[in-house]
């Protein structure tokens, strides 16, 4: 019996402790009605060696490609210790923190993490995640919407150079709300049109969003937007890529005051990419909008001696205490990938972090390089970007992206799916991992693909 | 001597892990105008990677967890994690797949997700499954809007309302306010019932649907489950299950046979993945036919030559949508599928069996040890709820002193306080992993507990004693806030 | 500065409290004409990433192959969970437990471990480890011709189906002690012949060495050979496969009365093949033999307030104790490894170990069968084996092995490099982790080769 | 509460991890003899996957380790063990590797061993190297045998003795008398150098070698290195250099440069491979060009082309052979070879300068404390002997005492009672992985362990209190052995 440790002997010692004759009897107040019959689906019980070969013949199939793919999903190196670490049974299989003094292991991780992330996006505070970049954003425009008692408008803006994923999501999970959301168009190179948002846009706003780097990689003017959405009321929602806060400009310090909150995907920070989850969302925001944070978080605090320990603090906010008008239904979180990180930015630092930085964009821009040498490849956007950026193919980018994995490498994510007029265009990005070998690799491939 | 410096004590300017820095690249961020760019580097700690690695070695020693220690928390399933399921997740081919790689470089990892999909599809009885919710309280979402996608769609536009038992959990009520939906609770009987007459009146043209979870969250079973289906039903409402305790009920009831017709599971419960201090999770949505349309995307499919393939809304415009930016938590969902695996039809079912062994097991034996159930008359479930309200009437000593002590004797605190309406409570999960060594440890504990809050009230009230802080001070935390470190 | 933590600062206020101007001071008491000029030789450093792709690559060159060779190492499946407690840092990290009241983890580990290799071998006691098989039987011979007081003779006999590695690492590690090494002739069928050692046999000897199963996989009649040693005063020493113990006669049951020593290999026992090593030796023996039991031995007693608690105990045996006069000059041993196999045997128990023997037993015979349907492929030898075989093929086995190699088959140890007369036999064998489908693709490979 | 109950003890007959047994395989062993086969199982546990997870997660948790304490073991070089190195050594081509698998299919792994040879001949300035010796002791084993075999080829058959140092570790003589020699210890004088006059004395034409550290087991660099190295080959003997100390030195002087004929170093220790709780170690041997034709079986060579062949005893026919099954404890040397990546040229010079660095100030740090330096007017090495013998004359608190109450305060004890010849001794080696925060913290440990000593010193004497067991019966664990549980 897999995972049960009973003898029959044991079995019938409870049974005549519990008074029945069999396991049976203990669903008895089962109606008989309602009793499964077989599971024709699920297969025989496989030893651990079957269902690792099993398993480890599908993985098998997926592997081997060279990444140039981005997207919000990074190919980055994690350091050995990190998971070494992370995967301690003391990390991995213990519960929310509900028990403080049974917990403060993770109770201190998940302090030191939120302190690091406020030290990243230059504010004041930070929950201890939320599941992921794009319903962090959903989470952070409900926040917006509640906090925001000035406005009167439930206008949030989102650019059309935001991840179209985080887009979808945040829409989704606000429609109930009553958010109104209206897209901020882009300027030819692909940033948002600040021009066209002064003559055109709303004389007062709820919320805007400014994700930087944006989805094709390049860099808005977040001081110009961060100051516009202020003047007209609005809270700014930063989407951010955490290891690109090692050298971009942080939320809190874009404009004249700063964004008021931040959010993004935390995957950069230690994760693997793993089909995109388990990763984490990170939210930080000012302090005055501490209490509108969704989820949980953790405090400093002293035991009965006067000794410092950390315990799950401003619980009146979260679901299990305030239900119905809690800011967030969210409980389980994604803790696991929050140590994951804290261990990660711990082995890095600011100056690690930065030189990966330095080089997933030194690479990026090797690649394109590369890559706008072949003819009739060009960067579609001209102006300042970071570690990612969008090729103009001569053929549809996703029979490109086909010819390459044939290639072995995964070249890029074709972005015809989400804009009609993207159809051949092709954002790539890579990393610190790729070599100039790779880069050359891709190049070659490239050029026999389209040539075919 | 426990050390409780934070990893910022331990830092110093300059200092570093040095194989961890890449090279410098002079010149690699020229094109970036400074004005984009940080002026100050954040202010990350600056330690070795031995310091490192000694700290958060040494932090992980502070926890309880399911390797080390009997965790009995109700609600949380906190079984035995297989290692092996941990490994299959953690194959090269799966941790290193990019979430948009093609459907051509994708077919192992989407044959496991669509084998996931249909095992989940026959343990509850249900027509589709999503995986993609990241955990319960998601997997709520993407049920109640579900819910509401279909009223819409049907022009009914009445329905504003959502209703719950009273001993529901908060994430109950919180989603269906975060769907826009007005909650009201239905009350449970003496013996941990829905009230069907109460219900009956509920109900009503703006009923939209009933959330429960059944084994509920009374550790009993609700025997009414099929008057309660008949009556949302008769009203135009739909019927929602909280999988939270589907451990319970594993491979011998299937919700959809209940009468409910859209569900999430916990797989970080039922399905055996390491809660990780707090997560992640995965909370796949399973529905009838008739909420087929509004399934959240995206999912796999497979076509008749058995290649597997992405849908999205694309193909089921009607679906709720995304509800995050790619299919969920993959990590987790392979775990499960390598659990399910494991167990194979014949062990699903002892998953149930065993677990409610257990409980009644370790609640006949409080019993006799003279403890005072809440449902005495009832069998227990895969958990129960033992209530201390007499020793806190009588002696001050209460569920928290209780549970703190327990501390103590290395065990950890079952659920403390919930369901809301049980005062003084416990509820207790042992889970079908422990062996009745265990039980009977815990059993054992709690006598000489009781004994101690007999003989010296003020010994329990001031546990925990041997863990690495005392009893913390949780109204300091909240008035006098200090959420990150300030140097 | 890898993996050292001083900063600028740090270092003059050490300096200072020294009294030296620079850490180059430090050394003035070392000849200046003997210190170092550059490292030629040794490349600049590399990063962790660095580090991992370059040896990432090197690693991936060997990779996949699907393996048939056993001799010695063979390819088990690893419950996952035993390696994940094996590398937890306490294990990993720490030294010989020579601070028992900071050590009792890996101390209570190695007792539970001597428990489980008395239990499988039917001997007595077990020591901690030595460092491999090989090595291992040239410490039991030592033990054996140290302790055999009653035998005049030093001869000690070494079956010439013994793994040739470990006869050769037993002559070159007893060479200096003036022990005689007889070898035992065999049979047609690869055993030690009996009849032979009956007639031309010595009428005295110090110890007989007997595997089993052996080197070609047969297994020998260990009850005959051991009571025909016992006849001539001879010390019976058992080289042995641990995973075959689940299943084979223990040693300390063999003949009249049992072997005296026990030793082998065990890598079988949750360890990867990893080129052969670390895996770690054991060695078990009777009571008496006890005090000449090789490296570190634990011991269970209690603590001032009679709590039982484990320690390292017999050190007057050790050369940090009794230095020339020591049983063994060994003092590093393979603990780790030993924490491997104990939580292996664990996670198996009795049943589990018997599984997979039969499984590798089965696999092999299916094998076998499948090859030998092919023509001009016949079994080497007749009688009983376990899990392992020499196959005689039509062509000279180095050479079809390198056939195989191109089919991503490693197909077995060819034995022409260990007996002239074996040009053409192959040692083969297939473990639990080999599939019908494997072993069907080898067929038709080694069919394919050969047909060359 | 620990629980102290071993794996046997949650053991019951029938009772498994499920998961990792294999179906049956009815008829499998029925070509074998019953006579050949086992009777009744073998008594090992019968426990569930969760059991055996928790016992020994549990039972890791009670050891001190680098990963969680400072842990100065003289003589030991405990610094940190990079995690990247043991990546590099689990990666699957390495892991699964037959030991036999032909050349063409080894290319990676030999260029690792072989990469790794060129780098030990450089650092030690050697002429050849062998990587086989499976620890330092063996790596001696080697080392000796082939002084031996230099001797007996050249028809030097009255060699038979083996000098050492008096403070030389055991297993040098232990050693030399496996290897047929006769010991003899030569005297060391009162600041820690050999004797010269003495080993004048004690060379001759019995003599073979001299074994000896440098930095010596006093932790003092050996001064009259250049003298010794004269008179012993001046004797015809030949000089082997025990590597255990060369962390001190590391990059800084070649043992080649100070005359050394042949050595071990401990990849265990200086190439920050971990220790295993015992093991595994690596004792790599490297020989000047008189020993060439010696060195132990199998190695690594390479062709002109540039692929790698294994040299044998075919090859390399005056060989002492192979002394293990296959190459060494080749994982072992893989971390190694990451190790020694990841420092690079520019790194192996800072690992001397570190740890002497550290043991200086450490050493500096006491002294001005008040405490005994053994050699008070020598520079530390990477080490240093601190004498409690005024402590135990005048208190009886000895240095095993104050061993013992360090580990109350989380600090492993620095070697104790060795070299022998100083008495009750601490041998202190900080390593250079660790913070100056951590030297001082052991300062103010020892300090306030020398004030309790003072004050009260059954306390010290009473210690450990704070560990998984009080001070254990070494006495009683010889006398009444209990070697395997019974039941
Ligand atoms: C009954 C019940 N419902 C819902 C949830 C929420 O699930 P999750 O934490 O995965 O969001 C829980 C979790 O504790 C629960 O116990
Ligand atoms: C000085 C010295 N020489 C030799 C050795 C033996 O090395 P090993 O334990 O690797 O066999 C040691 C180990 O502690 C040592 O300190």
């Amino acid at each position: 019996m897999p995972f049960i440790p009973h003898t029959a002997e044991e079995v019938q010692v409870m049974l005549s402790q519990i008074g029945v004759a069999r396991t049976e009897d203990l669903f008895d107040e089962i109606p008989q009605n309602l009793r499964a019959g077989a599971l024709s689906s699920v297969p025989a019980g496989a030893s651990e060696l079957e269902m690792l070969r099993k398993l480890g013949a599908r993985a098998a199939l997926d592997e081997s490609v060279v990444c140039f793919a981005g997207a919000g999903s990074y190919d980055h190196h994690i350091p050995a210790a990190v998971w070494d670490l992370t995967s301690r049974g003391e990390f991995m299989t213990a519960y929310t923190p509900y028990q403080a003094e049974a917990s403060q292991g993770t109770l201190q991780l998940i302090y030191e993490y939120q302190s690091m992330m406020t030290a990243l996006t230059g504010l004041d505070v930070s929950n201890a995640s939320v599941y992921d970049g794009a319903s962090g954003l959903a989470e952070a425009v409900l926040m917006a919407v509640r906090s925001n008692k000035k406005a009167r408008s439930r206008t949030v803006l989102l650019p059309d150079s935001l991840h179209p994923h985080y887009a979808a999501a945040a829409r989704n999970i606000c429609r109930h709300q009553s958010v109104e959301f209206v897209g901020m168009a882009l300027d030819h190179d692909g940033r948002v049109d600040l021009e066209a948002l002064e003559t055109d846009g709303p004389d007062e706003v709820c919320a805007v969003v400014v994700q930087q780097p944006n989805f094709f990689g390049m860099l808005e003017d977040v001081d110009a937007l961060t100051d516009w959405a202020a003047e007209r009321g609005g809270l700014v929602i930063a989407v951010v890529n955490p290891l690109a806060l090692a050298v971009l400009k942080p939320p809190g310090e874009w404009g004249g005051s700063g964004a008021d909150i931040a959010c993004g995907e935390g995957q950069p920070l230690g994760v693997p990419m793993s089909s995109g989850g388990p990763a984490f969302g990170f939210i930080c925001c000012r302090s005055a909008l501490v209490r509108q944070l969704p989820g949980r978080v953790i405090g400093r605090t002293e035991d009965l001696t006067g000794k410092p320990g950390f315990t799950l603090t401003l619980q009146a906010r979260e679901q299990h205490i305030r239900r119905g008008k809690a800011t967030s239904n969210i409980c389980t979180n994604q803790g696991l990938l929050v140590t994951a990180a804290t261990i990660h930015m711990s082995l890095l630092g600011p100056v690690g972090l930065a030189r990966i930085a330095e080089h997933c964009h030194a690479n990026t821009r090797a690649l394109v390089e590369a890559l706008t040498a072949i003819d009739g490849v060009e960067a579609r956007h001209q102006g300042p970007f970071f570690h990612e950026r969008v090729l103009q193919l001569p053929r549809p980018a996703d029979e490109v992206v086909a010819g390459l994995l044939e290639r072995g490498i995964l070249g890029g994510v074709a972005l015809g799916a989400y804009h009609e007029s993207m159809n051949h265009d092709l954002l790539v990005c890579a990393t610190e991992k790729r070599t100039d070998d790779e880069i050359g690799r891709y190049a070659a491939a490239l050029r026999e693909v389209i040539a075919r | 001597m426990s050390d409780v410096r934070t990893i910022f004590e331990l830092s110093a300017q300059n200092r570093g892990a040095a194989a961890q820095h890449l090279s410098e690249r002079p010149g690699a961020m020229d094109d970036i105008p400074a004005s984009l760019r940080r002026e100050r580097a954040p202010g990350l700690p600056e330690v070795s990677e031995l310091q490192v690695v000694r700290h958060y070695t040494n932090l992980s020693r502070k926890n309880f967890s399911i390797d080390t220690n009997f965790y009995p928390l109700g609600s949380c399933t906190m079984k035995y994690n297989p290692r092996g399921a941990h490994r299959a997740a953690s194959l090269p081919g799966f941790l290193n797949r990019h979430p948009l790689a093609p459907d051509s470089a994708s077919q192992g990892f989407m044959a496991c997700l669509h084998e996931l999909q249909e095992i989940l599809k026959d343990v509850t009885g249900m027509q589709g499954v999503s995986l993609t919710p990241m955990a319960g309280a998601q997997g709520e979402f993407a049920g109640v809007a579900m819910i509401r996608a279909y009223h819409e769609a049907r022009g009914d536009h009445a329905r504003n309302e959502i209703l719950v038992p009273s001993a529901a959990h908060g994430t109950n009520p919180a989603t269906a306010a975060m769907c826009g939906y007005r909650v009201a609770e239905v009350p449970v009987n003496a013996s941990g019932d829905v009230d069907l007459e109460a219900l009956k009146l509920a109900v009503g043209p703006q009923t939209a649907g009933l959330m429960m979870t059944n084994p509920s969250t009374c550790g009993v079973f609700e025997r009414g489950i099929e008057s309660i289906a008949a009556v949302v039903h008769d009203a135009g409402g739909l019927l929602y299950y909280d999988g939270a305790n589907l451990n319970a009920i594993l491979g011998k009831v299937k919700p959809g046979s209940m009468g409910f017709d859209v569900l999430h599971m916990n797989l970080h419960k039922t399905f055996a993945t390491p809660h990780g201090g707090g997560g992640p999770g995965a909370g796949p949505v399973g529905v009838g036919e008739r909420l087929l349309p509004y399934l959240p995307v995206p999912f796999v499919a497979q076509d008749a030559k058995g290649a597997y393939r992405w849908v999205t809304d694309a193909e089921l415009p009607d679906s709720i949508g995304r509800l995050s930016a790619y299919a969920g938590n993959a990590g987790i969902l392979l775990r499960a599928l390598a659990y399910a695996l494991m167990l194979g039809r014949e062990g699903m079912h002892r998953v149930g069996e065993y677990s409610t062994l257990n409980a009644n097991y370790l609640a006949r034996r409080l019993e006799d040890a003279g403890f005072e159930l809440a449902y005495p008359d009832r069998r227990a479930t895969h958990e129960f709820i033992l209530t201390f309200s007499e020793s806190a009437r009588s002696r001050d000593v209460t569920a928290m002193d209780f549970a703190k002590r327990l501390l103590d004797y290395g065990i950890h605190s079952p659920t403390t306080y919930f369901p809301l309406l049980i005062p003084e409570c416990f509820l207790i999960e042992p889970t079908e992993t422990e062996t009745k060594a265990e039980l009977d440890a815990f059993v054992d504990a709690l006598v000489a507990i009781q004994r101690e809050a007999e003989a010296d009230p003020e010994k329990v009230k001031g546990a925990p004693y041997d863990l690495p802080v005392r009893r913390l001070d949780d109204v300091k935390a909240a008035r006098e806030l200090d959420l990150a470190w300030r140097g």
